[in-house]
């Protein structure tokens, strides 16, 4: 990257040393070629005695998508770290604020390409609020059955990522295998792979179908000890544990100032989870534990996450054996305008706490439409945790609090 | 809904309430001034008869007259989401303390607030842009923010489609011809 | 957690040696095709119905309702007109690059209507002027615009959308549901001349066929009734 | 116009060709002939008295020709192996099983735009591949193949190698260095106090070995281990061999000490601005490490060429036939022999199945002979000639050895680099002192003098 | 110009006064009473009193369904513009609230003149009618539709205003009330569909016309989303008459049900033309406007245009009003009366009917877009003599389908034809289905079958 800034008003100046670095080599130096815009950027971009700035990402094989984080070294030891998000941002909130209720649904969806149903539910939950719909049992079972399912394939996608950050080439691809059986179970249910627009405003977008169910008992059958193999590969490895033991300790009163939910949560100790501390959808009926570990250091989230995948297991066996028949969507008008009014929900999803605000103003579209992910709120924690770090471990920390990109850039 | 919740609420910050308290569904609403955000953040973040711990959201939003803050808050001492409505910001110079002293994790979503309506935090210790680019003008979550669809490089910049809804030989679209001739 | 050193190890190894020989997961694409669910909605078709007939009548509501502007179509609509489609499919991923830049407001290229017939577009502006790029005149404006032009030049309708915010493909639905705006030059082609005289004699056509039925079978004029039911889809 | 002229117009293109090349052909002969009847007995003189000049001469080539067919042959099997552990398939599209693919990488490679980036030093930066390549190669030299098959059998060939190999550091230094950019010098130190710190457990492991056998030769240490599998030296330092093994994992920058292109942490290493050839010499001579360290394995503890069993002399088969001594029978024999087997091959087909054309039948008979020919002629040369059988031996086991790599490769993460050095200085070190003291001790109580 | 035909003295003329020379003279106009109503409505009742003398008189809508105008009125008046209900909200950015009103003269009938013959003959009584509308309700836009081929129309509705603008009738501060309204002409064509108020607003706002999903009616959220009244001209001229002479003389004319009068364009053997008679009048007198010959040999009557209803001879004592029509199963719809004698064959004219409605349809339902084109096959098979057998049920059932998923009025009716025809004329229909012969001989195939009659 040349050194031209191109910012109008914000010329670095001419005799500025970055700059005539800058041109003298033509390296791409990480320091932003205007005057810092707060103290903190000020105080960040001035390098301590044997200290030096490495951009990591955009394009990095280990930053999860494009995350750019630059990082100030001292030899390998990270001393401190400033993300720069907004590569993938894509207005989603505005997008939403321009169509109508049904169409918005197809906006949340790709906000977190691993977990899409997580990101549609909360949206669905907050419209249905807003227009007091009752939603028919069965649509809310499949609605469980659906989501967990989604929530054992983005812990296996976790996994491979962790193993793949601590330099293991296989995990992945147990997880990816395992994903894609998933994804073809989900694909025979809501019609596609990836983003699969299924939850409707007042219930989901078709029944059960034959095919899945099929699939899913094969999966069921098998899932358990397939599972359990993959795992026999990173759980006893000395090597990986030792990595990950002691690493980016998080405490419960850290957890709490940096907002952080989810598994990163109850890794700290915390039994603090959406689905029995907020009860939502039909879990007030679903027995479950909620997996809590005290350690609150990276293998404690890896694990608490496995042991989610059993839980997870755990509820689906219990949607498929309870699911009660009726229909699957509420009855509603072709063209919804709510009332104008506010409602906030939220779902446990894979990393944490997915929520939506919306304000309605009596339109058939959302007046706001706001979108809490939880990627977003614990990429920032990374900025408490790497410190101190060595690079490796501080891959090693991104990875197990699990952002996704395009969650974060929404 | 959670009657007691309310009751405590009202007495315990009766006047500073700018509204009456909002009930609906599971969510409890307040609503306070910008100036009453940081002690009454404190006050449910601390005293024994309300401990909401978690910071569960915090959003920007532009009701087109003012600007609002919209806190969400959770803890165990009550089912509801407790939401914390800072109302009244102007619109042209929105200012709010910053509650990043309480929940340190407030930073960026503090930070996408003021990137997407341009609120001000004071005390945010970084309040950049963290989305948008260095450069960028405008506020892009404002309600006079419009939608560049594919009108971006014509007269009627910022009309929408037809689907738009308002009177035909209105204003707006008049001077917004203007300012793109000019 | 082995209590024996590098028995954790050993185990990974063992495992991995062990899928060594286990049948693998790959399917070798272009020879093995996996059959998609029933359900799959990644796929779009048109579909005939029971008579044979497609039910698409390129209404244009779908394109309309598309969020990224992806879908585009041609062909004869309930009234019998020809439609002359959008674009050429190769200039998806132009629309869809423009598409991206001017949702963030970037200036685009202005590559609005290279692959039809040109126009002169000084009258056309002028139309717009008069009009004051107003899209809820749009009816007017095409009106004007036929005036000018003699039909509606896709061109012209490309050239309007630009200019005046309206998505091409609501204009196209305008202008293809009036029956008096034409998108061919006025007997240019047979078709043409077919769908301008379907287009003006229907309610003549009409009159004439009500007069013929009321004075019954004594009087002639019953070609225009005893035309076969044109199926027009 | 002449005859000549019309008769060379009438030629056709390979007529002209072959009018005008056997000529020359023969006039190079007459030549050659003549030179060697005026000049040979000096030659021939000069190439017997220093013998040493050509084996090393032709040694060398062959070292350098064999090295990149390893590397291509490793880089499949990692990337074969690595996807059958992974569930996968691997390459399966050029050549059969996806053979070829590596060389067609090695094609790739060579085609693609060689650039130097800005800021960079460029000498440094275009020698850095050149010394690490070299080097690999250099310690291929050493390498006892099978008796007699080994480039130089210098007395302190295990010195040799060590030094040489441990040129590698300085051209990844030089890479991580000259490429001006973070992540290479980050690799390159990374290298450079990783191999420097393996060195040491890796010399002392070898230590304890070198008092059993009180030679360096790596030549010398393979006869030493001769006879049944039991005289091998991992049954004799079980605890050198391991340390060996770990310590040469970590010299040869494989997983699980692969920190020197550490992808998932510092992009890739010493060679993330390498692109093009540069970075084909070094991914070749990367996988001439791995050959060459599981080759040094195998000489020193694994007993080299030897195989596993010592034949008793009574089951030894002693083939006295010798080809030479048939004369000119030999030249008949290959004229006749083959067609009368293909012939006697071809005829039960060709008898038994009536519906069989006599030319497929002579087909299968051509096939059935070669396989004859060869499983005949190699098991002749098997008994017979004990280098052959040596050569597969020991390529037998150094492979078992690569697999053993690539195996871990495929399965185990990546260490950490202060775990990677506090392994070597707290564990391997004390280890490898441990291992030499026990050995002295024993030869000491052994045989005292 | 479409003649107009004598009515008995007795009877009111209230929309086409007798005896008028020159309807675009202002002052000849005023003294026949025009403006006193506008005037009234201005000075002394103001909004709300217009509105409840409008009640009073019990005046319903001429378009066909005949809902009653003061509700739509009160509606109007009571929804609040979109701007209004939070300011800044919605994407109405920065727009003046402003409320409609819409003139509806597009006669989308091609069989019945009614609407630009009122508006040539008295183009005064329809503005004035909208003024005082737009006065009621507080509309700042007055939008009289017109089609684009009634040129005459539109020539007289400009003159107009430009006449009422010169005296202060119009324009900015009106007769000195300090009302500012926006009278304009609006000249649409193009398809049959734009009869329906819901498509004439998209098609005035310049979009593909095609009807809207109701609630929320336009009344509330009509035209650029803003409280807009909808009314067909006829409605709009008897206000003013209601106003200056006082809701009690207007109900008593006509029937008690809906009182006043309503054009009809009859078309018989006997002639053609538009006349103007009191609601309630039977069938047959209306018929008779046009010339004895019409009632003599009487066999079909078809009411309310393409979209109508074929009554039997026997029901042509039936009153010519909404309730009493709708219950033999037709409507007055667009006001149409044709009579059919003995010539014409009710299959062959319910199925041209259904024909053009099926052309016509816009395509936004799909039970109307394939279903109607399905009748029409049917009825195209019943006349060519390759009738089905279950031709009879399916054409049952598939207007029960079309009616259950209407999404306005014209898929509503358009399936009237067949059904009133299968209602009232079942052994016509069982002639052609099972004996596969046309009494009337019109369906030449049949004919052919039947061994080449005439």
């Amino acid at each position: 990257m040349t050194a031209a800034p191109p910012h109008g008003q914000r010329e670095a100046p001419s005799d500025d040393p970055r700059v005539q670095l800058d041109e003298a080599a033509g390296v791409f130096e990480p320091v932003p070629p205007y005057p810092p815009r707060t103290e903190r950027e000020a105080e960040f971009y001035t390098l301590g005695d044997g200290e030096m700035f490495i951009n990591m990402g955009p394009q990095h094989p280990s930053t999860h998508g494009v995350l750019r984080i630059v990082l100030k070294l001292d030899g390998e030891v990270v001393v401190d770290l400033d993300p720069v998000l907004g590569y993938l941002h894509r207005g989603v909130e505005k997008l939403c604020e321009n169509a109508d209720y049904h169409h918005s649904i197809a906006y949340l969806d790709p906000l977190e390409y691993i977990s899409s149903l997580f990101c549609e539910w909360p949206g669905v939950l907050a419209f249905e609020k807003l227009l007091d719909v009752q939603v028919p049992r069965r649509a809310e079972y499949i609605r469980v059955l659906s989501t967990e399912l989604n929530r054992i394939l983005s812990h296996s996608m976790f996994i491979g990522w962790m193993a793949l950050d601590l330099g293991g080439l296989t995990p992945i691809l147990y997880g990816l295998i395992e994903r894609d059986e998933i994804a073809e179970m989900l694909a025979a249910l809501t019609g596609q792979r990836l983003l699969y627009n299924y939850l409707r405003i007042g219930g989901v977008n078709g029944d059960l179908n034959h095919e899945f169910m099929s699939r899913l008992g094969d999966w069921m059958s098998r899932a358990t000890t397939q599972i359990e193999a993959n795992l026999g590969l990173l759980n006893e490895n000395e090597i990986f544990v030792r990595r990950m033991r002691g690493l980016g300790v998080m405490d419960r009163e850290t957890a709490f100032r940096m907002a952080v939910t989810g598994p990163s949560l109850r890794a700290t100790g915390v039994p603090l989870d959406f689905r029995r501390a907020h009860p939502y959808s039909v879990f007030p009926e679903l027995e479950f534990d909620i997996p809590t570990r005290d350690e609150g250091d990276c293998l404690a989230r890896y694990l608490v996450r496995i042991d989610e995948i059993k839980q997870s297991l755990r509820i689906i066996d219990q949607c498929i054996h309870n699911m009660p028949d009726g229909p699957v969507m509420a009855k509603l008008p072709r063209l919804l305008r709510p009332r104008p009014g506010r409602a906030y929900a939220a779902v446990e999803g894979p990393r944490g706490q997915y929520a939506a605000y919306v304000v309605s103003d009596g339109t058939d579209q959302p007046f706001r439409m706001r979108i809490h992910d939880p990627s977003f709120v614990h990429l920032q924690s990374v900025g408490v945790l790497m410190p101190g770090h060595l690079i490796a471990d501080a891959m090693a920390v991104m990875a197990s609090l699990d952002p996704i990109m395009g969650g974060v850039d929404k | 809904m959670d009657a007691a919740l309310k009751r405590r609420l009202e007495a315990r910050f009766g006047d500073r309430l700018t509204a009456p308290v909002y009930q609906r569904h599971d969510e409890t609403e307040i609503r306070i001034g910008p100036g009453d955000v940081p002690d009454v953040c404190r006050t449910l973040h601390d005293e024994p008869d309300f401990q909401f711990v978690l910071l569960a959201d915090l959003a920007g939003v532009d009701t087109g007259s003012v600007m609002q803050v919209v806190y969400h808050l959770w803890g165990d001492t009550s089912p509801d989401w407790l939401r914390v409505v800072a109302d009244g910001l102007s619109r042209d110079d929105p200012r709010v303390p910053s509650v990043t002293f309480l929940w340190q994790g407030a930073e960026w979503m503090e930070r996408e607030a003021y990137d997407m309506f341009g609120i001000t935090f004071e005390g945010n210790r970084d309040l950049r842009r963290i989305y948008m680019p260095p450069d960028y003008q405008s506020f892009p979550l404002r309600k006079d923010f419009f939608l560049p669809d594919d009108a971006a490089r014509s007269p009627g910049a910022g009309v929408r489609h037809m689907e738009q809804v308002h009177a035909p030989r209105n204003t707006r679209t008049a001077d917004t011809i203007r300012k793109v001739r000019a | 957690m082995a209590n024996v050193p590098g028995l954790g190890v050993a185990k990974g190894m063992a495992l991995t040696l062990r899928r060594f020989f286990e049948p693998k997961a790959t399917i070798r694409y272009p020879e093995v095709r996996l059959d998609v669910p029933h359900k799959f909605r990644g796929r779009l078709q048109l579909l005939y119905d029971e008579y044979g007939t497609l039910k698409c009548e390129t209404c244009f509501q779908c394109a309309q309702a598309c969020p990224i502007e992806c879908i585009d179509m041609g062909g004869i609509d309930t009234k019998g007109r020809y439609h002359i489609h959008w674009g050429a499919p190769e200039t998806y991923g132009e629309r869809r690059d423009e598409s991206a830049l001017r949702r963030s407001g970037r200036p685009v290229p202005d590559q609005a209507y290279a692959h039809f017939d040109p126009i002169h577009p000084e009258k056309l502006e002028a139309i717009l002027e008069r009009f004051d790029f107003d899209p809820k005149m749009m009816l007017e404006i095409l009106d004007a615009t036929q005036a000018e032009y003699g039909h509606l030049p896709v061109a012209a309708l490309k050239l309007i959308s630009q200019r005046t915010g309206a998505w091409y493909a609501m204009i196209y639905g305008t202008a293809s549901y009036y029956r008096h705006l034409r998108f061919e030059p006025p007997a240019a082609e047979p078709l043409a001349a077919a769908t301008a005289t379907a287009r003006a004699g229907r309610e003549a056509a009409f009159l004439a066929g009500l007069d013929a039925s009321l004075a019954g079978p004594a009087r002639g004029g019953r070609g225009g009734r005893r035309a076969p039911p044109a199926s027009r889809a | 116009m002449t005859a000549v002229a019309r008769s060379w117009g009438r030629l056709t293109l390979a007529g002209k060709i072959l009018f005008t090349v056997i000529p020359i052909l023969l006039l190079l002969t007459a030549g050659l002939v003549l030179v060697v009847v005026l000049f040979g007995k000096p030659v021939v003189d000069f190439l017997a008295a220093n013998l040493w000049l050509v084996r090393f001469l032709v040694a060398a080539t062959a070292v350098l020709l064999m090295s990149v067919p390893t590397a291509f042959l490793i880089i499949y099997m990692e990337m074969k192996v690595i996807a059958l552990m992974n569930l996968r398939i691997g390459p399966d599209r050029v050549g059969p099983f996806g053979s070829l693919l590596s060389v067609v990488h090695g094609l790739k490679v060579l085609m693609k735009e060689d650039f130097s980036p800005t800021g960079s030093d460029r000498l440094v930066f275009t020698l850095a591949p050149v010394v690490v390549y070299m080097s690999a190669v250099m310690s291929l030299l050493v390498l006892p193949f099978a008796p007699g098959l080994f480039g130089a059998d210098i007395n302190i060939g295990l010195l040799y190698l060590f030094a040489v190999g441990g040129l590698t550091v300085v051209g990844l230094l030089m890479a991580g260095w000259s490429s001006f950019n973070k992540y290479s010098l980050l690799g390159g130190l990374r290298s450079a106090a990783q191999v420097v710190s393996y060195e040491i457990p890796l010399t002392l492991s070898v230590v304890g070995l070198l008092i059993l056998t009180g030679t360096m030769s790596l030549n010398q240490i393979s006869l030493n281990q001769a006879g049944w599998f039991t005289n091998w030296y991992v049954f004799q330092q079980p605890l050198g061999a391991l340390i060996f093994f770990i310590a040469a994992t970590a010299e040869g920058n494989r997983t699980p000490f692969d920190l020197t292109e550490a992808d998932s942490e510092i992009v890739a290493g010493f060679a993330t601005e390498y692109s093009g050839m540069r970075f084909g010499f070094f991914f070749f001579a990367e996988y001439v490490n791995v050959f060459i360290i599981s080759g040094l394995f195998v000489a020193l503890f694994l007993g080299g060429w030897n195989a596993p069993i010592a034949w008793p002399e009574a089951w030894a088969i002693h083939l006295t036939f010798d080809p030479g001594s048939t004369g000119m029978g030999l030249l008949f024999a290959l004229l006749l022999i083959p067609p009368i087997l293909i012939l006697a091959l071809a005829a039960p087909f060709y008898v038994g199945r009536s519906s069989l054309p006599w030319w497929q039948a002579l087909i299968i008979g051509f096939v059935l002979f070669n396989v004859l020919a060869i499983v005949v002629v190699g098991g002749w040369a098997f008994i017979s000639l004990d280098w052959v059988a040596g050569l597969l031996w020991f390529l037998g086991k150094t492979y078992v050895f690569v697999f053993t790599f690539v195996w871990m490769r495929g399965t185990l993460p990546r260490v950490r680099i202060d775990q990677l050095m506090g392994f070597a200085w707290k564990w391997l070190l004390p280890a490898s002192l441990l291992n030499l003291f026990v050995t002295a001790l024993a030869v000491i109580v052994m045989n005292p003098r | 110009m479409t003649t107009i035909l004598r009515t008995p003295r007795g009877w009111p003329a209230i929309l086409l006064p007798r005896g008028v020379t020159d309807p675009l003279d202002l002052d000849e106009a005023r003294k026949g009473g025009a403006f006193d109503g506008l005037r009234r409505a201005l000075l002394d009742l103001g909004g709300p009193g217009t509105i409840s003398t409008v009640a009073a008189s019990g005046l319903r809508g001429r378009g066909g369904a005949g809902f009653p105008t003061a509700e739509k009125w009160r509606a109007a008046a009571a929804a609040l513009p979109a701007d209004v209900v939070a300011p800044g909200f919605g994407s109405g950015h920065g727009t003046m609230a402003r409320r409609y009103v819409v003139a509806n003269g597009y006669g989308a009938d091609p069989s019945s003149h009614t609407d630009r013959t009122l508006m040539e003959r008295n183009p005064y009584a329809v503005l004035e009618g909208a003024l005082i509308a737009a006065a009621a309700i507080g509309a700042g836009d007055v939008i009289v539709a017109v089609r684009a081929e009634a040129t005459e129309a539109i020539a007289a509705l400009e003159t107009a205003i430009a006449r009422m603008v010169d005296a202060n009738l119009a324009g900015t501060d009106t007769l000195g009330s300090g009302m500012d309204v926006e009278l304009s002409v609006r000249p649409v064509q193009g398809a049959y569909m734009l009869g329906e108020e819901t498509v004439l607003l998209k098609a005035i706002e310049g979009k593909r016309g095609q009807p809207e999903q109701r609630p929320p009616q336009p009344s509330t959220r009509g035209l650029f989303g803003q409280p807009t009244v909808v009314q067909n001209v006829q409605t709009l001229a008897a206000v003013p008459w209601i106003v200056a002479n006082g809701p009690e003389a207007f109900a008593a004319i006509g029937s008690k049900a809906s009182p006043g009068t309503i054009l009809v364009s009859v078309r018989a053997p006997g002639g053609t033309g538009v006349a103007e008679v009191p609601v309630g009048t039977p069938l047959r007198e209306i018929i008779a406007l046009a010339g004895r010959s019409g009632i003599d040999g009487l066999k079909a009557i078809l009411v309310g245009g393409p979209a109508g209803g074929i009554l039997p001879a026997e029901l042509a004592d039936t009153a010519y009003e909404f309730e009493a029509l709708r219950a033999v199963g037709a409507h007055v719809g667009s006001g149409s009366v044709v009579a059919a004698d003995k010539r014409a064959c009710v299959v062959d004219l319910a199925r041209l009917l259904t024909r053009f409605c099926a052309d016509e349809a816009c395509g936004k339902t799909i039970p109307c877009r394939i279903g109607l084109r399905r009748v029409s096959e049917i009825g195209d098979r019943i006349a060519t003599g390759l009738p089905k057998p279950t031709d009879g049920q399916l054409l049952a059932d598939l207007s029960a389908d079309i009616v259950g998923s209407a999404l306005c009025d014209h898929e509503r009716l358009a399936t009237l034809p067949f059904a009133s025809g299968m209602r009232y004329f079942q052994s016509e229909l069982d002639e052609h289905i099972l004996r596969s012969s046309c009494p009337a001989g019109v369906c030449r195939p049949i004919a052919v079958a039947a061994g080449g009659a005439h």
